[in-house]
């Protein structure tokens, strides 16, 4: 892989954007990202880590169900995430929970939700719920975007939608890509390409040479650059963020890393499409065995070690100041897990948000399971229960 | 806040400016009510509810610039402009998935599948996500979302044009369907469907676009969903029947020799059991008329619903009289597939002399 | 000429060669039949036929270097090779899509999809050309294709990972749908799907996968499509059930004081009319357990049928043990929403004392 | 428009590749296309344009249901039709009527289906039916290529799907092009771009500059022709169709025409993506009413008298043969109208070919109308029959 954060042609598998060497050295100038920004970033990824590992212990003991890890794309959530503005929304999908926590989701809520307890997204934290069906996020999140331009005719708020490499073989990667092309809207595709959509390699997804060329189908601008430097992803996105509602033109022509872009026609559109080019460490789930279709990843460049030797090196951190972060974290993640653990199974839940009234087989049904209920209590649920 | 960073019921500015003067079917004097056919009456439901609220935007292929296939968008893009009237790619999952990225984030988005037989590339965004956004988010997001789809054969359409799919919108909880069968529930669906908090699929019945006039009032109003009504009173059998069939088998019930209730069903989602139950333990003997497939059709809801409501008063089963177990043909032929008058009064007569 | 230049019923070279000895099932005595597991049997079936026709190839997203999630497919990529075992791309309407064309070309697809849950992406390819295929071409070219899909709940899954779609299919005329409830079945189905000359729908109840062991012949065989299985006898009561629910229907038969009839369905399009008629004519009650959502699913043809074919003999309504009309809750909430044997035993009970 | 036949990048929407020019002037060497080929190209072009006519008019007179002129189009069809080989199968769409009659569709089927009769497709001819929901064919002729590969190793032989500009929108485009680039196989998609989808002019469809470069998408080869030059269909479909099944790389060298390929990755792959840009030169089907939409368009370049002056001035076309085209046209058009309305609804015919045995309820429904249409007659089918 190049070290050089220039990239002549985002259709070149070789090439992608960064500031930061694997060891976390500087390889250019350092960009203009703020020193509260910057540790955010850290303690961000220093949760994500913690909640990782914290998650992955529970699924084993049995009291959340199946996980997927985000260890080696934490740093490119993080960074995408705190790139946004609070007006924006995020569009996740199942493995981008550290991106959902530096947008201000409440873990106890994700974890609630993995132990089975309904209850996802947050309109307050601008999140919508995870998508599972691989793709469906795209086209939605276009539509979210363009609401702004249809009511005002001013791109009120950007939407930012995640998504793996598998997805871009899904139709609604394209139909969402296009739409996005078609009306310009402020939308940002953050693409994680991790290699891996569960068993099958990217080379196998696809004969596109990069992902983010992709985007050149659409009139969208393309961007690839490394995921696993947080300083890279972070000016990348913020830059696509800032093209999507503010000076369409000036962020195009900004000097500041001009030939990152090059899938796009111009790159004077709203739409982007960001290709980080990540890692992924562990299994696709913790329901996963790897070993039967791949060797030992490589897991090197990891972000967080990488963005602590650059913080460290700057003089932002030192070993107390991260213990400090470590005992927050901590303390976070313990309230969240009890919290979470708290929260009880309703059986007639389920009945509650089906309509905004509920329709008369509703009703019917809910008495139903609630007549049994009040005679057999869990019984109703069966052995397994 | 709410998802949307709106009040999901706030109807929008009232002050719809030059709008209402432009509004295509508006030009008549308001206090009237005026013949309309079905198309029209879509139309006018349209720009009502497009006047009363201007949250409310139209999109699909084909709506604005050529005003829809059968016409049913004509003259709203002059009269709303751009913005709200809008051609999309030929996509109907980025259709509807981005429709339900405008209904999530404050609009009532009214997107038009072209032909019903072309919902099925929108059928995972539909299935998947617009009936389940509400229950993922306990409520905290909502999709207010309306889909219009032309269904339905009769007019000699090409393959794939004569689709009657509404069963497999009824079996997924979290949708409601709609089927007018008159010009005034054409409007009137249309904007309860609109006005509903919840995702709806309208279903035209394409051969009656034009195929009736009917008296329609110039203002707005709306039909509540989940309502069925009685379109001729009787005691001796219940017929239910929607849409298309409707016709045909009010002509097959002045046809038979008994005297027949036929319900137009409107809504099959929520559908109104009340309605159904009573009317069988009225009159003992019931048929169901629909020209989609038999098996596992709304029919066979229909049944099973009257036999858990009113068996002890049925004399005779229920008789589905439909579209049979074979895609729509083309040509003359799919006039023996659509149950006609006289089919339907045959089967009628089935049910009454059993 | 036909279509595919080859003579559909044709099973291809029986001289297998090296692949039968690294056949994943196969190494165990053939005279003897072995206790398998629901997923063991399903890829013993997978292995059998593509043993006994090299036309028989396997594709979907993960199913070769992996052996599928479920490991339905382990061991078959290193028996047959690259060519009969292929990992796609993630994309549903393309594996769905291209497995039509191999299927119109002369060779017998098996495509899985992951999960039931995501099969809609694909819904159009299956309902507007799978089905039609030999319709459009009056029988010319033909589709005969299966679908294997993991279906329900009950293993704590995510979100859209516990559908139970079928009643979507049963309602398209063109394809089949058979949901095998016991190891021996789904071999047997799943070999009868693949020789089957139309396009199959085979839902695999994935938590019955390891649930229980029994004897399966070792040898290929084939269920027919289309015939129910009496799994227990009864003179009081009929109960019509498939797949993952058929265990709690059987514990809820036994649990009950009462001459419980017990018929595993196997087969839903076509369905067995004929063994449902003959046993609610013996039994004059009857309830359908399904743990798709109640309202239109596939417990309400089974209604409408029951009530056509014997109404006079029924004494009580049929009674509807149903997932509800609510999408699958998760965690431990989904054992409220599946019909577990208590519930089940209730409305039999209710049934029988109606 | 430019004239050169080089078109040094596919992705630019100015150039497109051509041998002659609109009035029918050589602007190049001729290519290496047989008198033979040359002239079943122009008889299949009077027939397309005669059979045009006549279903135009026989749809006014009510004889035939809706239809989908060609005009404009029909010599990309035709020539694309004629380049495949015997072995190959093409998945047209609902407007390549003059393609099926090239490959020996018979065209009283196609008269006969237009008047409703059921019968589509035509294994003989190796044609499937007509696919009107728009880009389901594509997965499907991808698959159908495969198949010659997964039994053999070998390309057996090539399937050409033709498909609209408006098409390339659809989710099964994007998915086709993949599978076709991740599978190699051996496929032509042959793109009629004349401008429109019904009302939707293609700017409004996508922001690509061109629907080429969409293939590069795929890491497939994308190419551009001037899809009324009869002359370059030929050869650029030819190159694809062998490219598909010969020898890949030396078809990829070939002098013939090097810089129409560019959109590709190396142009060594067997699918081709070829973009015929055409004009639509009347309404989008006889049931629409362009006027509404769009101006009067422009006519010119029409690929029948183009061919014609071109053959007349090689001395391969005179009055004289001119007119004995003609009246074999005529002939055996004629003789297809006289055969397609000989034909006769069968009320029962639906439910022949549900399945290959029918299932009980297929028979029980069809005894159910057989017994009413015995006692009713037609009655049964109702008041507008
Ligand atoms: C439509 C659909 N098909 C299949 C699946 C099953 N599935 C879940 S994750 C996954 C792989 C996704 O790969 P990628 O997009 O690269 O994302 P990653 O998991 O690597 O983050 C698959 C096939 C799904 N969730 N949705
Ligand atoms: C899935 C689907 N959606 C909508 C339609 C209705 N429809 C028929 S033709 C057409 C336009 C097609 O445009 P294009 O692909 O450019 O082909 P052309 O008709 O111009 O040859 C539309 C929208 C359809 N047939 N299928
Ligand atoms: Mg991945
Ligand atoms: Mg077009």
């Amino acid at each position: 892989m190049s070290t050089t954060r220039r990239t002549p042609d985002a259709a070149d598998a070789d090439h992608r954007y960064r500031y930061l060497d694997e060891s976390g050295h500087l390889v250019e100038d350092p960009p203009a990202v703020t020193e509260t920004t910057l540790l955010e970033l850290y303690e961000s990824l220093r949760f994500a880590r913690a909640f990782d590992e914290r998650a992955k212990s529970l699924q084993r003991q049995g009291r959340i169900a199946t996980y997927a890890p985000m260890a080696g794309q934490a740093g490119a959530q993080v960074a995408a995430a705190l790139a946004m503005d609070d007006e924006d929304w995020l569009y996740p999908t199942y493995r981008d929970n550290a991106a959902k926590f530096a947008r201000g989701v409440d873990p106890a809520d994700v974890l609630a939700l993995l132990a089975g307890h309904e209850g996802d997204g947050d309109a307050d934290a601008r999140v919508m719920p995870e998508y599972i069906p691989i793709a469906t996020q795209l086209p939605q999140a276009v539509g979210a975007a363009w609401t702004g331009l249809l009511r005002s005719g001013e791109p009120e708020y950007a939407t930012l939608a995640t998504l793996g490499d598998g997805a871009t073989s899904e139709g609604d990667f394209h139909e969402g890509l296009n739409f996005a092309g078609v009306f310009d809207t402020p939308t940002v595709f953050l693409c994680q390409n991790n290699g891996w959509a569960i068993s099958t390699p990217t080379e196998r997804q696809t004969r596109s040479e990069t992902l983010a060329r992709k985007a050149a189908a659409y009139g969208v601008e393309g961007v690839r650059v490394d995921g696993m430097d947080p300083l890279a992803t972070y000016v990348t996105v913020r830059r696509a963020v800032r093209k999507a509602k503010d000076d369409v033109a000036a962020v195009a022509d900004e000097p500041a890393d001009p030939e990152a872009v090059a899938a796009g026609p111009s790159g004077a559109t709203r739409p982007t499409l960001v290709e980080t080019v990540v890692r992924r460490f562990g299994a696709h789930t913790t329901s996963d065995d790897p070993s039967r279709y791949r060797e030992e990843p490589d897991r090197s460049g990891d972000p967080l070690p990488r963005l602590e030797t650059y913080l460290r090196g700057r003089g932002l951190l030192d070993d107390e100041r991260v213990a400090a972060v470590g005992d927050r974290v901590e303390t976070r993640l313990e309230a969240a897990v009890e919290r979470a653990e708290a929260r009880e199974t309703d059986p007639t839940a389920a009945f509650e948000h089906v309509y905004a009234e509920p329709t008369p087989a509703v009703d019917d049904q809910r008495a139903e399971l609630e007549r049994l209920y009040e005679e057999y209590g869990d019984r109703v649920a069966g052995e397994r229960h | 806040m709410s998802g949307a960073d709106v009040d999901p019921d706030d109807r929008g500015s009232e002050d719809v400016g030059e709008a209402a003067e432009r509004a295509p079917t508006h030009d008549r004097d308001d206090a009237d009510a005026e013949e309309l056919t079905l198309v029209e009456a879509v139309r006018d439901g349209l720009a009502a509810e497009m006047l009363r609220n201007d949250r409310v935007v139209v999109l699909g292929e084909d709506v604005a610039e050529n005003g829809g296939v059968f016409r049913t968008t004509d003259g709203l893009l002059e009269a709303f402009g751009s913005d709200r009237v809008i051609d999309t790619p030929l996509a109907e999952s980025g259709i509807v998935g981005a429709a339900i990225g405008l209904a999530t984030h404050g609009l009532r988005p009214v997107a038009e599948v072209q032909f019903s037989g072309f919902v099925y590339p929108a059928f995972d965004q539909l299935v998947s996500h617009a009936a389940r956004l509400r229950t993922r988010t306990r409520g905290d997001l909502t999709c207010p979302l309306v889909v219009r789809a032309p269904y339905g054969g009769g007019i000699r359409a090409p393959e794939h044009h004569s689709e009657s799919p509404e069963a497999f919108f009824v079996h997924q909880p979290g949708l409601k369907v709609v089927v007018p069968s008159t010009p005034r529930d054409a409007k009137g669906l249309l904007a309860g469907a609109v006005r509903d908090p919840d995702p709806v699929i309208v279903l035209e019945p394409k051969r009656m676009y034009r195929a009736t006039n009917e008296r329609v009032p110039a203002e707005p109003y709306a039909v509540d969903l989940g309502e069925a009504a009685v379109r001729r009173e009787g005691t001796e059998l219940s017929v239910f029947t929607y849409g298309a069939t409707v016709e045909s088998t009010l002509i097959a019930a002045d046809d038979l020799d008994a005297d027949v209730e036929v319900v137009d069903l409107r809504s099959l989602s929520p559908l109104d059991r009340e309605t159904i139950a009573a009317s069988v333990r009225k009159t003992g003997r019931a048929a169901v008329v629909h020209e989609a497939p038999r098996t596992a059709g709304v029919g066979a809801e229909i049944a099973a619903t009257i036999q858990e409501e009113a068996l002890l008063y049925q004399e005779a089963p229920v008789e589905r009289i439909t579209g049979f177990d074979t895609p729509v043909p083309l040509g003359e032929a799919e006039d023996y597939h659509i149950p006609a008058a006289l089919r339907v009064r045959e089967g009628l007569r089935e049910a009454v002399e059993f």
